[in-house]
């Protein structure tokens, strides 16, 4: 029988290795799949290369990764916030490698990581110093960028509801990088404010299939934090 | 190596089916192809969860509707009319093949007109036919993390399916991993076709000839001759 | 205000010239925009090029279109079926050229076209028939083929429900090719059996969002036909 | 040409919001850039749809919800607390930038530290800085069918936004359509920049000469000149 579901955060993070990949969902603090980043920096993996959209937007999310020397490499979009010192900090002394990628690239190359493309060609950054030693090639009369697909080897992400196979509803703007770094990483892990019976999501609503979704870690109600407060 | 197949020997295509349901794991994403490959979905073992994947946007596919209950839009992908189990949910073309390509299924149970000793296949056209019908056949060989073919050894003229090399058009090159026939099942290894299991009745002397490829004894069949003194 | 709709499917296909690439949606006849391929035979736009999965598995689809002499190119994944001996001969005689692409490269090259990707690359079809003349390339030491987008000039999609806006929630497997074909068509007509009033559709359910969507058409219960009569 | 700015002169900001709020059309799909550009929201006129995007995957933005409302899953590109309009939907970023990227959107307004007469801009990173800030600005600028900017015409310390050639780091090339400042609206054309209108008690030298390069007086600015003959 199925059954993805971890009991504890810690438990759903144990595997993760020194120098792995890792996708981190979430835009500022919406959607953020905060618990796991915890149960990562007691967890104490080091050398990671982490992609996630913001850094330094809100506290409990990659920068905790960073202020805790658990990060080697950064790709992201938007490196700055109120949280981004640390950040700032380790890149002056070469301690993080950053790379900056257009929100929408960096959406891309993730999909294409999930759907089986290796790479495409894109208009964004044509001309710019973030497509610097990057392929350039002309289809019907305009330039495009050759851009690499990426894949983790672990995703976290955060939803609001699940089911046991691991199907997966999000709430509103929670979708945000959930739903495509669901589906590229080795390993999905999720984090959810509650699990249901198996049929009881409406499969017209169901955004995440259960086939990306590895494990399960359900909310207790105590440590979710942020996320209750505003339902 | 055009050797008539007496109608009696082998295993039944039901039998060979749960030979294959037997094979899938539990928990496991598994496409079907059109056609004989369908059949496993009825064999699979009571308390094992096989999901299962239709490439017209759809996991969690059950079985066929009760007369009068058809939906016309809840189709498999052989266009007829199916059920959706309980967990299941639909997802647009484009959607469905990105689950496809990326690596998402565990394995996906397809028909053949050729297979070689590499496990190149030939599955989509044949070759004095105007049109080919590739369907999702490239994108499932390509994309699935195991391709087992389900199948009839040889063709009903008697001609071998299992080749040197394939003939017909390719659907793709070393997709395959595992073949089972109405006399074998047999893996596609890095050291050549391995016979891994002989329907009942049938000795390994008489799969290779009705196969235009040299086979190799896998272990539990070397066992098996090994223990029942039986001849190949 | 914001209205997409037209009173007969004859108003909405009125202006699509001899020439136009024409993206149809369905599979087989589910979520098939039967009623608006009707309207294209009695309009006769000639020498179009249609690009469709399945050509021949039902006669009201894009094999009316063969038959009524209005095509002179094919592309599409399933070219065979019951209602494909028009197309056969019209192959044979050289009235219509058939571009045969593997389902997943077709769905792909789509969303490309509806993306801003103008190619990619994908490992389906290298090493067969339908790869041949194309670029091959290899990433992470695996072969890839370079195939490009496709863009319509017009989009045939069904839907089941839309609003004014032109919002679209689909049927169970009705979803097929439609999602994908209403982002890469610069005009998409939609033939929907119902239009409610903006805001009544789930935001949480809506697939194709109303920018993709030009034209809608409302089933009026009589020509609809085929869907009904299974609901 | 870093002529100071007198403070009284030109267009407020909200005013310049409500000018470019009368320009979108009705039915059309705009994305309003963080910050300023936002302030254009509160000025589209009664009765004209404009459907608002958000880049983190949303359209039909609506206004900020009242104090003690706000939910942090409905949030928009700034990561502030929204709402959702009647007809508005929800959707993943790669689904959000596919919209963006493929053209589906008419317009997005966007700020900039600078831009060319070519229409080139930048607008993400400051020369001086560690770090830029993306985000979603060069998928914007490329993918928009118009690219509408909205600034102040120079900087705090008086110099010219408006440039011939930019020299902090690219967005995008090519890529404005038109510029919507305290002083003036010009249009980025094929035979340079062109002033569209003034704002009110502004001259055609006053912008030129905080402007880094040539500009053209449009049709409407000659005939208000030539009608009202004030010495430009």
């Amino acid at each position: 029988m199925i059954d993805k579901k971890f009991n504890l955060a810690e438990q759903a993070v144990a595997d993760i290795q020194d120098g792995a990949t890792l996708l981190v969902g979430g835009f500022g603090g919406s959607g953020l799949p905060s618990n796991l980043i915890a149960a990562l920096t007691e967890q104490g993996a080091k050398n990671l290369t982490v992609v996630s959209n913001n850094i330094g937007a809100v506290s409990d999310g990659v920068a905790a990764l960073i202020s805790n020397n658990q990060v080697s490499k950064i790709m992201c979009s938007f490196p700055v916030g109120p949280h981004a010192d640390d950040l700032i900090q380790r890149l002056e002394n070469g301690k993080i490698e950053l790379e900056i990628v257009p929100q929408g690239t960096l959406a891309e190359r993730i999909r294409a990581g999930g759907a089986g493309i290796p790479a495409f060609y894109t208009p964004t950054g044509v001309h710019t110093e973030l497509g610097e030693g990057k392929e350039v090639r002309v289809f019907n009369n305009r330039e495009y960028l050759l851009e690499e697909a990426i894949v983790g080897d672990y995703a976290f992400v955060k939803a609001d509801t699940a089911d046991r196979w691991g199907n997966l509803v999000y709430r509103k703007t929670q979708r945000n990088f959930n739903p495509v770094m669901a589906t590229a990483a080795k390993t999905t892990i999720a984090e959810v404010n509650r699990i249901v019976e198996v049929g009881e999501l409406d499969p017209e609503e169901i955004i995440t299939q259960s086939v990306y979704v590895h494990r399960l870690v359900l909310l207790d109600g105590v440590r979710e934090g942020r996320v209750l407060i505003n339902e | 190596m055009s050797k008539q197949q007496e109608k009696s020997i082998g295993w039944t295509m039901p039998v060979l089916a749960a030979h294959v349901a037997n094979d899938l794991e539990d928990g496991w994403c598994v496409n079907l192809g059109i056609g004989l490959p369908t059949l496993v979905a009825d064999f699979i073992p009571e308390g094992k969860e096989i999901i299962l994947h239709s490439e017209n946007g759809l996991l969690g596919l059950g079985p066929k509707p009760a007369p009068g209950e058809e939906d016309m839009d809840l189709v498999n992908a052989g266009k007829e009319p199916i059920t959706l189990e309980p967990g299941g949910s639909y997802f647009s073309q484009s959607e469905s093949f990105a689950m496809i390509r990326g690596g998402h299924l565990d394995a996906a149970v397809l028909g053949a007109f050729q297979v070689s000793q590499y496990g190149d296949l030939a599955s989509w056209k044949l070759p004095d036919k105007l049109l080919g019908r590739v369907g999702g056949a490239m994108d499932l060989t390509v994309g699935s993390k195991r391709v087992y073919l389900f199948m009839k050894h040889c063709t009903k003229t008697g001609e071998a399916k299992i080749v040197e090399k394939c003939e017909y058009p390719l659907t793709a090159k070393h997709c395959v991993d595992r073949i089972y026939t109405d006399l074998a099942i047999v893996d596609v290894t890095q050291n050549g076709l391995v016979v891994r299991q002989l329907a009942p009745g049938v000795t390994f002397d008489y799969v290779q000839e009705r196969t235009a490829a040299p086979l190799k004894k896998g272990e539990a069949v070397t066992s098996e001759i090994e223990s029942t003194g039986v001849q190949t």
